[in-house]
């Protein structure tokens, strides 16, 4: 039984194995020169203004929010539809009624205006 | 086989999740917890539970953990300060009370079984997408239902905090 | 004494979580402590339901990833308010209300 | 036809889920809150009719005996529903004149209900866990309403991160009850034979869990910060509705997966209810602001309540019914009044000091205050003496005299800060001659209503108590 | 004995009456003050009218005590009773009404001390309404703890009086009004709260065999009287054990608060002091007397083991009582508080009268009672009508008021000399008889006691001497004497001082019976 999975171990090592190896190597092999202006984000450009990490939308939350919703949405369908032909015509019902309840929390984001990119978070209440 | 995997993937989770509460930076320790969560995957399939180390990742790794991520950039939050960089009596405290606890909850658990538990010979069938979804959507119809009551709850309460208040509405 | 070592694992993991929660001050990363320690019930559900041979303990495990998620994101919703009164997530500095 | 009878046993939870997306879906089309609000106080009547049938009905189990209806489980929804609908009733003044009457409120109480609905009813781990964790995500939101607010959303934090901290312990215990019993259905649980150190683990995390959601000392911290952080009346929600619910599904835990080992249980209910009514108790004389004061007086309740919870008995257990119905008149009452002078925008009203000779001001609300309060004093003829009598009767019975006699001295310490809000109601000058407002007809009604209740079910307790007392007679 | 009005037995009339005048006043409009006053008014004349009707038909030679036969004009029926719950077996609690030779006077005194209170609430001014309302539902809490034969419903009646009590001293008293009320309503509460307890304790101890032959556990008072009706094993069965000392401990603490009785006394002072006169007058003229009844009722025949062992620390607390009260009584200079500590003096010998078992000290303390009633309402209506004239109280701010005053000082001697005990007036006749009895069971404790009487001559001659005598003060030469309204007050209790001080016959007769019952009883079973 476990057996089966070996592959997608072995898959998953070479995946990061390859990905350290090259790091690492680039590290041992490339030629390590550092100078001032090639240590600057932009070689040859400008010093960039404010940090790295910029702060984003609530709208991303949002997205993100409503992703996971989703996600949990196919992760109940996925089970349901393998053995959709056994079940009976209630079970499809349900399942109507599970995806349309999730849809209205879609509809209630999408009319609350929620998704508009014109709220930049971070500034303090008044 | 079974007790290399398992001695591997306990490793990894259990580092992965020291790592996330000492690190001291947000972004760390959130990445931190996808490496544990995928490392319990791991162990989830050693259970021979395939469905839900699949289900672990996919919503756990890839979507939480993303709004996770998402609000810690959103907020650009500075980094804490060190974990023991002083000790104070409430770290002292909360470490003999979790000491306590797990000690306890390892006598709970402690069984006689040999190092690696017998699962049972139904246990390899359990952990499939059929049987789950036998289950799930005849016994339990209810509770899923209810489930999408229950996040479309969330969503509406999550979106009430995170707007600011409308500008057209009276003030308090 | 032997033990068995998937439920050692995820009491393990549980106070890992627990520490996490009372000695972190950030709002957010105790809320993944919170997260890491349903994650360590998620274990204990399954370890025990491939022992028993008994599917309802990995049907709980569904409800409580969604459940997860739920408190997810209602938390980080709340964290995002409390920023914009604060301008910190730290909860030592949110001492508003005592008693 | 079968599928349909089966859907009425669960007709509370139907109404009420079906109510919440559909207020949700008038609030995304309308913006009306108005309109969410009659549509909700339309549903949770319904709500409340069919869980009234049910309590008359007879018990069982549905849904492949995933919930369990009749007798306590559907008293428990009348419960939850009677204090979700007059909270709901004076929501609407409060809310609007304190500039805050938004409609989600509605859909969040409707989606709290829901999950409080699915809290009383369970007979199965997995829909009481469903059931707490629906209630509380629509609470945390709740307790953070007013999101502009400093203290409501530190209030939301707090109770949010431990509610997630509890969660975890409570879905451990439910995880070890399993691995110990190998079942996660109540009647089950109690079958099983082998109880072992896991199943002790496991009641020991699950009570943890219990005892965060009834408030019990010492998991009480968040209390106070979200009875004063939220909006009044949703407080009174939260105070009543939720701790029927979790009081209810405790009972139901303890009598139908756990009565084989009551007798080690008790002494653990046993200490947290001295503490909780001690320390209660002792926590509200010094506060300040009522809401706080409230809020510690709802955990020296919780401690009563737990008193009944350590008798075990099908005495005490009806006697707690009896207990939650008149803690919810009560206080539902007492935070509906609060809210009633906190309309008024001159001073902080919930501030105690600022409460100087208002009791002649507006005297209807002075006397329906004093009704309230001295109910929960514990005096005849009111409804909260019956209860709080009746508890500690059944405690008697059970030998527990030591806990009685530590509960009724705490109960007699509580006298004084219920009474010191009366003496600055009726005894001390106001000094600001403001004017008050008139309350609106339903505002005052539903307080009138309360209050009637309050006294009527004190004066003549006996059919509700009969009514309680067959639950544990005819069917466990 | 039967007596029913419209069906209606005449107990609950009595009972229920103040509450009908409640709803009456309350219907009528706040701003018409007379109207709600002679309805007031009209409701307690008829009260009074239907308690002297009973003590008319009352029945001198039925005993009562312990013996449902005997009672009169009883009323019984299930109030609130749970049907076959298994392991308790049926919960009964009675709305059980009844009396005999110990509430009977008690019944007459809250009738005529409620009418007075009315009269002499007449110059109240502030929320009218309010007023009448909670002094209604006073008045009905009063009556009711003296009919009622079942514990659970005396115990509703007992905690019904705290609640317009409390707000009665606190919206209407003196300056430090909240204070004194809160100080009342905490020391009660914690007596209602032992008693509760105990209350509970004898619940489970007591079941009777019903007709169908069922056990039934009751609050019903006369069962819990009957020592066969202990179940066995039960925490109070049995004779002279713990718990039952316990019992009767806890049980007399809760009435000796309200006596009140030395140590538990100190709320007295403070809400007589900022009671307005009304509301001194009723406390002191019925509510103390409810302590000394309830242990008369219930202490004595139900725990009578405890009583007989207990019964020197009754008297001794009796005394220190009498002697403390009457020292404190000395100290005074403010007129009100010499009352209220005199009333702690006086009632120290309505408990050395009861503790002595006998039939004449028994007699002598219920007597004594009534005739405390009736004189210190005097007393304190007294000190309220020179209040109302001058709002002064204290004993130097008079003096010559005899001259100024006529009418108002002869009524006023007469309350002060009955006080006092002078042969001739009603309180030397109870006294007597409390001393009598006291001294056949205790004699020193007696003796000393006696001491007492000494100190109440000197304080109230010595309180003439400041307030009556001597030389008068200009300011108070314009005083008016006595109105008319003021006379209707005192005439009818002076009638009453003087009446029983030369003939107290009726009043011994009528509680004699029961009395001998009762210290017989007590007697057989405590020894």
């Amino acid at each position: 039984m476990l057996e089966q999975y070996i592959p997608i171990f072995i898959l998953i090592a070479l995946a990061v194995l390859i990905a350290v190896a090259f790091i690492i190597l680039s590290y041992l092999l490339g030629p390590a020169r550092p100078n001032k202006p090639k240590l600057g984000p932009y070689e040859s450009g400008m010093d960039p203004i404010g940090q790295a990490k910029e702060r984003y939308s609530v709208g991303f939350y949002i997205i993100a929010m409503e992703f996971i919703v989703f996600d949990l949405e196919v992760v109940f369908i996925y089970p349901w539809a393998v053995r959709y032909q056994e079940f009976g015509p209630g079970t499809l019902w349900a399942m109507v009624l599970f995806i349309t309840i999730l849809l209205l929390g879609l509809v209630y984001t999408l009319k609350k205006g929620s998704f508009k990119w014109d709220m930049l978070p971070g500034s303090p209440a008044k | 086989m079974e007790t290399f995997f398992f001695f591997f993937f306990a490793t990894l989770s259990i580092a992965a999740a020291i790592a996330m509460i000492t690190s001291r930076d947000t972004v760390n320790s959130a990445l931190f917890l996808v490496v544990n969560l995928v490392a319990v995957a791991g162990i989830f399939l050693l259970l021979k539970a395939q469905f839900l180390a699949v289900v672990q990742v996919l919503v756990y790794a890839g979507a939480i953990m993303v709004l996770f991520l998402f609000v810690i950039m959103l907020l650009n939050l500075n980094s804490e300060e060190r974990f023991f960089s002083e000790f104070r009596i409430k770290y002292g405290i909360a470490f003999i009370l979790s000491v306590l606890m797990l000690s306890l909850l390892v006598y709970a658990v402690a069984d006689a079984t040999n190092t690696l538990p017998v699962l049972s010979p139904d246990s390899a069938h359990i952990g499939t997408v059929e049987a789950l979804g036998d289950t799930l959507f005849v016994t339990y119809i209810l509770p899923v239902l209810s489930t999408a009551i229950l996040l479309t709850a969330a969503v509406v309460g999550a979106l009430m905090l995170a707007q600011r208040k409308n500008s057209g509405k009276k003030e308090s | 004494m032997e033990l068995d070592w998937y439920l050692g694992l995820s009491a393990v993991l549980f106070s890992i979580g627990v520490i996490g929660v009372l000695t972190r001050r950030n709002a957010i990363v105790i809320l993944m402590c919170a997260e890491l320690m349903l994650n360590a019930v998620n274990l204990t559900l399954v370890s025990l339901s491939a022992q028993m041979g008994d599917i309802h303990g990995q049907i709980l495990v569904f409800f409580s990833l969604s459940v997860a998620a739920a408190e997810a994101a209602v938390g980080l919703a709340i964290i995002i308010a409390i920023y914009r009164n604060h301008l910190s997530v730290d909860i030592t500095k949110i001492n508003l209300l005592r008693w | 036809m079968e599928s349909v009878n089966e859907l009425l046993t669960i007709s509370p939870i139907v109404i009420i889920g079906f109510a919440g997306l559909f207020v949700m879906m008038l609030d995304a089309f309308t913006g009306n809150a108005r309109w969410s609000f009659y549509a909700s106080l339309f549903f949770c009547l319904a709500a409340l009719a069919g869980a009234v049938q049910n309590v008359l009905g007879p018990t069982g189990t549905s849904f492949y005996s995933l919930v369990y209806y009749g007798g306590t489980a559907s008293f428990g929804a009348v419960l939850v529903l009677t204090g979700t609908l007059f909270s709901l009733c004076l929501s609407k003044d409060y809310l609007e004149q304190t500039g805050n009457h938004i409609a989600e409120v509605y859909s969040l109480v409707l989606f709290a209900a829901f999950g409080m609905l699915l809290l009383v009813q369970a007979n199965h781990m997995i829909v009481l866990f469903l059931g707490i964790e629906s209630m509380s995500i629509a609470l945390y939101a709740l307790a953070g309403l007013l999101r502009d607010q400093k203290k409501s959303v530190e209030a939301a934090l707090k109770y949010f991160l431990l509610g997630a901290f509890s969660t975890g312990f409570l879905l451990y215990g439910i995880a070890l009850l399993y691995g110990s019993t190998g079942s996660l259905a109540l009647p089950e649980i109690a079958e099983a034979s082998d109880k072992g150190v896991m199943y002790w683990a496991g009641v020991g995390l699950l009570f943890t869990g219990f005892f965060f959601k009834v408030s019990a000392v010492p998991f009480h911290m968040w209390t106070p910060d979200v009875y004063q952080g939220s909006p009044t009346t949703v407080t009174a929600f939260m105070a009543t509705a939720s701790k029927s619910a979790a009081f209810v599904a405790f009972i139901l835990v303890l009598s139908r997966a756990l009565p084989d080992t009551s007798q080690q249980w008790q002494e653990v209910l046993w200490i947290f209810a001295v503490f909780t009514m001690v320390i209660g108790n002792l926590l509200a004389l010094v506060q300040e602001n009522i809401k706080r004061m409230l809020a510690y007086s709802s955990i020296a309740h919780a401690g009563y309540i737990m008193v009944g919870l350590a008798a075990t008995s099908g005495a005490a257990y009806s006697a707690v019914l009896y207990y939650l119905f008149a803690y919810t008149l009560m206080n539902v009452g007492a935070f509906g009044v609060v809210a009633y002078y906190e309309c008024h925008k001159n001073c902080d009203f919930t501030e105690i000091k600022n409460y100087a000779g208002l009791g002649f001001k507006k005297p209807i609300m002075g006397i329906l205050m004093s009704v309230f309060l001295f109910s929960m004093v514990g005096i005849p003829p009111f409804a909260g003496f019956i209860g709080k009598y009746r508890v500690f009767a059944a405690a008697i019975d059970e030998g527990l005299i030591s806990l009685v006699i530590i509960g009724v001295l705490a109960s007699a310490i509580s006298v004084y800060y219920y009474l010191s809000v009366l003496v600055y109601l009726y005894m001390k000058e106001d000094e600001t001659g403001m004017v008050m407002k008139r309350p609106s007809t339903l505002y005052s009604l539903a307080l009138i209503i309360l209050a009637l209740l309050t006294i009527y079910f004190g004066v003549h307790p006996g059919l509700l108590t009969d009514f309680l007392g067959s639950f544990y007679s005819v069917t466990w | 004995m039967e007596f029913n009005i419209l069906g209606i037995g005449v107990l609950t009339w009595l009972v229920f009456l103040p509450v009908l005048g409640m709803l009456l006043v309350l219907l009528i409009p706040g701003n018409n003050k007379n109207a709600i006053r002679w309805t007031a008014l009209g409701i307690t004349a008829l009260q009074l009218v239907l308690a002297v009707i009973v003590t008319c038909l009352f029945d001198r030679s039925a005993a009562g005590v312990n013996d449902p036969q005997s009672f009169q004009f009883i009323e019984q029926f299930r109030w609130i009773a749970v049907e076959s719950v298994p392991w308790i077996g049926k919960i009964e609690i009675l709305y059980f009404l009844g009396i005999d030779g110990l509430s009977i006077l008690m019944v007459l005194l809250t009738a005529i001390i409620s009418v007075i209170g009315v009269i002499s609430s007449w110059n109240i001014e502030k929320m009218v309404k309010g007023y009448f309302v909670l002094y209604l539902l006073l008045v009905t809490g009063m009556m009711g703890v003296f009919v009622a034969l079942d514990f659970f419903l005396f115990f509703i009646f007992w905690e019904v009086m705290l609640l317009p009590m409390y707000f009665l001293i606190g919206i209407w008293g003196g300056p430090r009004r909240e204070y004194a009320a809160i100080k009342f309503f905490i020391y009660t509460f914690f007596g209602g709260v032992l008693m509760l307890l105990v209350m509970l304790g004898l619940y489970f101890s007591v079941a009777y065999t019903n007709e169908a032959g069922e056990m039934v556990h009751t609050f019903n008072l006369l069962h819990m009287m009957n020592s066969a009706n202990f179940v066995e094993g039960s925490i109070f069965y049995g004779l002279d054990t713990t718990w039952r000392y316990i019992a009767w401990v806890a049980l007399f603490v809760s009435f000796a608060i309200k006596v009140p009785l030395f140590p538990f006394h100190t709320w007295l002072p403070d809400a007589h002091v900022e009671a307005p006169t009304p509301i001194s007058v009723i406390l002191a003229g019925v509510l103390l007397k409810l302590g000394t009844y309830g242990m008369l009722r219930i202490l004595y025949p139900i725990l009578p083991d405890g009583t007989v062992y207990f019964m020197y620390l009754m008297a001794f607390l009796g005394m220190i009582s009498i002697i403390y009260g009457a020292l404190c009584a000395m100290a005074q200079d403010d007129f009100k508080k010499l009352i209220a500590y005199s009333s702690i003096s006086h009632m120290g010998i309505v408990m050395l009268g009861m503790a002595s078992l006998t039939n004449q000290g028994t007699v002598g303390a219920v007597l004594q009672m009534f005739n405390h009633g009736t004189i210190t309402a005097m007393l304190f209506l007294t000190v309220g009508v020179l209040y109302d004239r001058t709002h002064k109280r204290g004993l130097y701010d008079f003096g010559g008021i005899a001259n100024q005053m006529p009418k108002y000082t002869g009524i006023a001697m007469v309350a002060l000399f009955a006080s006092l005990g002078l042969p001739g007036l009603s309180g030397f006749v109870s006294e007597f008889f409390s001393f009598l009895g006291a001294f056949d069971a205790f004699r020193w404790i007696t003796i000393i006691s006696v001491i007492g009487i000494v100190l109440t001559a000197a304080y109230v001659l010595w309180t003439i001497q400041r307030v009556f005598l001597g030389e008068g003060k200009e300011e108070h030469n314009s005083l008016a004497d006595l109105t008319g309204r003021e006379l209707v007050m005192f005439v009818p209790l002076l009638l009453i001082v003087i009446f029983l001080g030369v003939y107290p016959g009726p009043a011994i007769e009528l509680m004699n019976t029961s009395i001998s019952t009762l210290v017989e009883f007590v007697g057989l079973a405590g020894k």
